[in-house]
């Protein structure tokens, strides 16, 4: 069940160019996210923002009861978000969507991919995945080296390479490349969050693989009334899925992106 | 304090309903607070056959606002019957349905499709489609379209028609003279107005579709005036809504001519801006000396038709 | 980075001028700063005599914008030409006459007396006028009114005519057409949309005079969406308005279509508007990538009708 | 000249219920400011406040280089102002309008008449007018107890009479009843601000009296450019005049109120 409530920011850090963590207090049920979900915040009143934005969840700490969310500042709304001060609080609609089914399918070995603002959600999964004894390894891409973050989280959980489209930090390239490069085949299942062109590479390049992506779209409600964010099934039904409510993880090849 | 109404067809705990598009079939909704608070619920609209809608990016944020451009997707009559009207019926809220169609032929039959339900308390006439077959000039653009759409669908209509007026036209008053010619029970007003934003970086208009229609308290005014003028003319009860997102909001809607209100887009800001502003109207009236809704009713106009409820 | 443009009868070192009505005739804003940093001054309305506007309260701020009621408050074409227009000649910046009226007559006589100076380079015809003899309807949703007075001006003006439409009309491009068939060297878009405030203590709409126009913010998208349908149909140069309130909207304006832009409501928030656009719009030019003003024009567009100075 | 500043919020108080009165530093040349001129506030966005606020400047610190304004919490503007925080800045436009011609005219003893909100601006006027040697009589009226402030200010310059609508607080009624009551008739010229009401039964009880009052309007610009707030004159020149820049003083009977 969605809740509507306002989260305390615990903690606010700037993580790389534009990026800000913010830990958030204030949802008692934390245990029922699952990876891949998102939180939609409203960053202003009606008159500055009437949309709320959403943004995944980066990380849940049960002890703390905390979660984290990271984002990159890229217009108005993630702008005024970045300038929260801790003690202050956040309107959120939590938890949001569907995740990744890690609960559902049996794996050994799991291949994450993510790029850029794709990345933070899958470092929850990542968490979680290794809690089920899964190995992990990660593939994380930036554009460049200002951008990077989060390396030595996913390094902690297992193998973990990181590219950058010029080259000025890691591997250069893109993500699909290191699946090349080192013959990466060895996983099970693959997990990728990123920009849609990415995605359509790594849904291309892993066809003969078992995978999960997650998608974005701009959004209304986020809960699955307006019909704003739907994205069509790759099949014959002529049917579609709500990114905000059956998404934003969705079966590779499962809809149209 | 009363917030009662009495519309055609609509029997109101108060004058607060959600608005068409904006609220889907009430299941999401349902997860967050019980629609019986609710004074009715308009449905996302209707059309003969299941539609997609339009490509993504369907929605744009503006100042005090946002364009949307959803292209009327909806599972079609008969899936809307069979599926969740049923599930609508476990709360105790009446039920408008939102009429779409692409020619006169199209209102007929989906009115016609509703006609076996016992679930809907009355209809609202999307005139603000493009007729396919008179090239794509709006049925809500056109009063003698819009006459003639709403004789045809009264003609088979077992409940009260509700027609909802587009403010993108010259002349309001001369529309809503028309759909009342036409034999409607009520207006509701206004539709979104049509609105584009550029995307910069692309090149290219933000929406898939190009154009959207605008919504959200930008527009206020915009409904707020066309309310007021279509009050001092005509005598059809009116459902206001453009903009609203408190309980303020909807006393200037009250004084400006409307008999009960539908919030849209707000619903997506705040889920709870229906029940929200249920709860702050009577303070709001009170502050502002009226005993009841309805003694609020177009007490902006010096002098102007008012809607007498047949009883 | 050159962010000249020509366009019929003016010169423009940038595309940036304050819209009528928002800048008076320039002298608070000189005291200011240097009216020689705009691309072109459009002056306050002129009608043949004085005269008073409306009764107070003429504005109201609404969401994202603001309303206004003045009434075409001005000294009259001769004291303007007289007292008015010499100051703004110390200036090195080419004025654009903004020319009332209430019958087709007086847009003519108000045209004629303009031609005993040579201190305006170009007229804007505000149409959004009620035409008095046609008992009240607007010379700028009637397109063959608008034909006429456009017909009726050109005839005796001595400097380029634009033509400034009226966003409260069914369908934009009939107008824009009817005007260059009358003979426009331009069009300018759009005026304020006409709306209303209830005032709830008081139990009336808020402005002394009932309606108001609509400006600012909340009107973008109607205007971007109007000028790139015009631009899609019409060849003729557009000066953009509505809602603009940085370099960015400007861009989005010209992607739309826009030649040159004009800033409103925009001065009364920040005074500098004009010049701190200037400022920033090499900048956000450079951002998206494009090399002058005059390459972005028409940019969000796959296929449309430029319009091509006559060099 | 009108200058666009930046100024700092040196205090913050609340002085009645609802009434806020704030000391603003940054403008240098505070001795230009005449009693009875206004600063024009931007109180938000050009989304959230489209247009700016205007408040009278309320006192003039020439040692600190302050100015004091004094506001009541009666929409979202003020409401919005009133949370500004010490350190914070407020863009104003300063000084706007023309303020009481103290310096044009010959006085020996003034009757200084506020209602409500009008009471500011007569403040710094009654300083001034005691600091070139006249004598002052005062009458303040407000509400009710609550809303009274400033009392010992104006005490300090003079007689201070101080009424309320309902007799909670000083004299039970309206300002012009202490004028009855005490024969106050001995000023040579009388200045008064207030609510429009107030200023036309000051205006006809004292019409054989010279006399300045200050009206307010909605306005737009605040600095004369487009005719929002417009006054016509009383007389037979069809004449007007722009509260925001001719005003908001006026001889009374300049103007019909
Ligand atoms: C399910 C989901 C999860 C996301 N998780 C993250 C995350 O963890 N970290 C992160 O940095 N970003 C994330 N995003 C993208 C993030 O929502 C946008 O960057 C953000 O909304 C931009 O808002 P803005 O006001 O700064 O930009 P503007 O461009 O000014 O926003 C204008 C409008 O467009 C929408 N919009 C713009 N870009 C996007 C986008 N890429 N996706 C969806 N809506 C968009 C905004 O929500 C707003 O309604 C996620 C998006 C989705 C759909
Ligand atoms: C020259 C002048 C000096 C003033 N000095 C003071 C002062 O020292 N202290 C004080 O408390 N108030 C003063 N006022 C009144 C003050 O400007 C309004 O109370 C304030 O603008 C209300 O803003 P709001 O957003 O809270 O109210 P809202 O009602 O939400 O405002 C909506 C719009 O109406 C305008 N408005 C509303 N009431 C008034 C009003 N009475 N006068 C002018 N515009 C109004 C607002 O500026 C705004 O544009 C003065 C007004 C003028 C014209
Ligand atoms: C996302 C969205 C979808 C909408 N879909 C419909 C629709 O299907 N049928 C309809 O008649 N109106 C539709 N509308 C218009 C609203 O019902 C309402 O008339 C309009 O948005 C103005 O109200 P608001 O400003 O409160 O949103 C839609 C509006 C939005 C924002
Ligand atoms: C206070 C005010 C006065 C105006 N007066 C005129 C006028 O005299 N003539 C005219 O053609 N337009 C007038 N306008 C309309 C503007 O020129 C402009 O078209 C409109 O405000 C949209 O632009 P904006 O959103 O940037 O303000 C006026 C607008 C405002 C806000
Ligand atoms: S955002 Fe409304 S249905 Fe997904
Ligand atoms: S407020 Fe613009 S002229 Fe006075």
């Amino acid at each position: 069940m969605i809740n509507k409530l306002d989260l305390t920011v615990v903690t606010r850090q700037s993580i790389a160019r534009d990026t800000v963590e913010l830990t958030l207090h204030g949802f008692k049920d934390i245990n029922q996210i699952k990876p891949g979900q998102f939180i939609h915040i409203n960053v202003g009143s009606e008159s500055n923002h009437m949309l709320r934005r959403p943004i995944s969840i980066a990380d849940v700490d049960q002890t703390t009861g905390t979660i984290v969310i990271i984002f990159k500042i890229i217009g108005a709304g993630t702008d005024l978000l970045s300038k929260v001060s801790v003690g202050e609080r956040l309107d959120v609609l939590i938890p949001c969507g569907t995740g990744y089914p890690i609960d559902q399918i049996s794996v050994n070995h799991a291949l994450v991919i993510g790029g850029g603002i794709g990345v933070p959600p899958l470092y929850y999964l990542a968490k979680q995945l290794v809690a089920r004894g899964v190995r992990v390894t990660s593939i994380i891409g930036f554009q460049t080296k200002d951008a990077v973050f989060y390396e030595s989280n996913f390094a902690q959980l297992g193998d973990c390479y990181v590219v950058t489209d010029d080259g000025s930090y890691g591997h250069k390239g893109y993500v699909t490349s290191i699946i090349d490069k080192y013959s990466i085949d060895y996983f099970d299942y693959f997990f990728s969050c990123g920009p849609t062109g990415m995605l359509r590479a790594v849904s291309n390049q892993l066809q003969d693989h078992n995978g999960f992506i997650s998608i974005e779209q701009r959004m209304g409600c986020g809960i699955g009334a307006c019909y704003a964010c739907v994205v069509p099934t790759n099949d014959d039904t002529n049917g579609f899925k709500k990114i905000c409510k059956d998404g934003p993880v969705f079966r590779a090849n499962e809809v149209v992106i | 304090m009363s917030l009662q109404t009495v519309l055609p067809g609509l029997q109101l705990k108060n004058p607060i309903m959600p608005a068409s598009g904006c609220f889907g079939f009430g299941r999401e909704f349902s997860d967050l607070y019980d629609l019986s608070q609710l004074g009715a619920i308009i449905i996302k609209a209707a059309t003969k056959e299941a539609r997609y809608g339009n490509q993504t990016p369907r929605v744009a944020e503006t100042a005090a606002g946002m364009l949307n451009a959803i292209g009327l997707q909806n599972p079609g009559v008969n899936a809307i019957i069979d599926n969740e009207l049923p599930f609508l019926a476990n709360y105790d809220v009446p039920i408008v349905a939102n009429v779409a169609g692409s020619t006169v032929e199209e209102y007929v039959e989906v009115t016609r499709a509703f006609t076996r339900t016992s679930n809907i308390q009355a209809m609202e006439l999307n005139i603000s489609c493009p007729n396919v077959k008179e090239g794509g000039i709006q049925f809500g653009t056109e009063p003698s379209l819009a006459k003639e759409v709403t004789r045809r669908v009264k003609e088979v209509s077992h409940v009260p028609v509700y027609v909802k007026l587009s403010p993108n036209v010259s002349n309001i008053v001369a529309m809503a003279k028309a759909v009342e010619a036409g034999g409607a029970d009520g207006l509701t007003m206004i539709n979104t107005v049509t609105g584009m934003q550029m995307n910069a970086a692309a090149r290219k208009p933000l929406l898939a579709n190009k154009t959207g229609g605008l919504s959200g308290p930008a527009i206020k005014p915009i409904a707020i005036r066309m309310i007021y003028e279509v009050r001092q003319h005509v005598g059809l009860p009116i459902i206001g809504m453009g903009g609203i997102v408190s309980a303020e909001d909807v006393l200037e809607f009250l004084l400006a001519g409307a008999n009960a209100v539908a919030v849209g887009t707000a619903n997506f800001h705040n889920p709870f801006v229906c029940p929200d502003i249920i709860n702050q109207l009577p303070t709001v009236l009170e502050k502002y000396g009226f005993a009841s809704v309805e003694d609020a009713v177009g007490k902006g106009h010096e002098n102007a038709n008012t809607y007498l409820p047949r009883t």
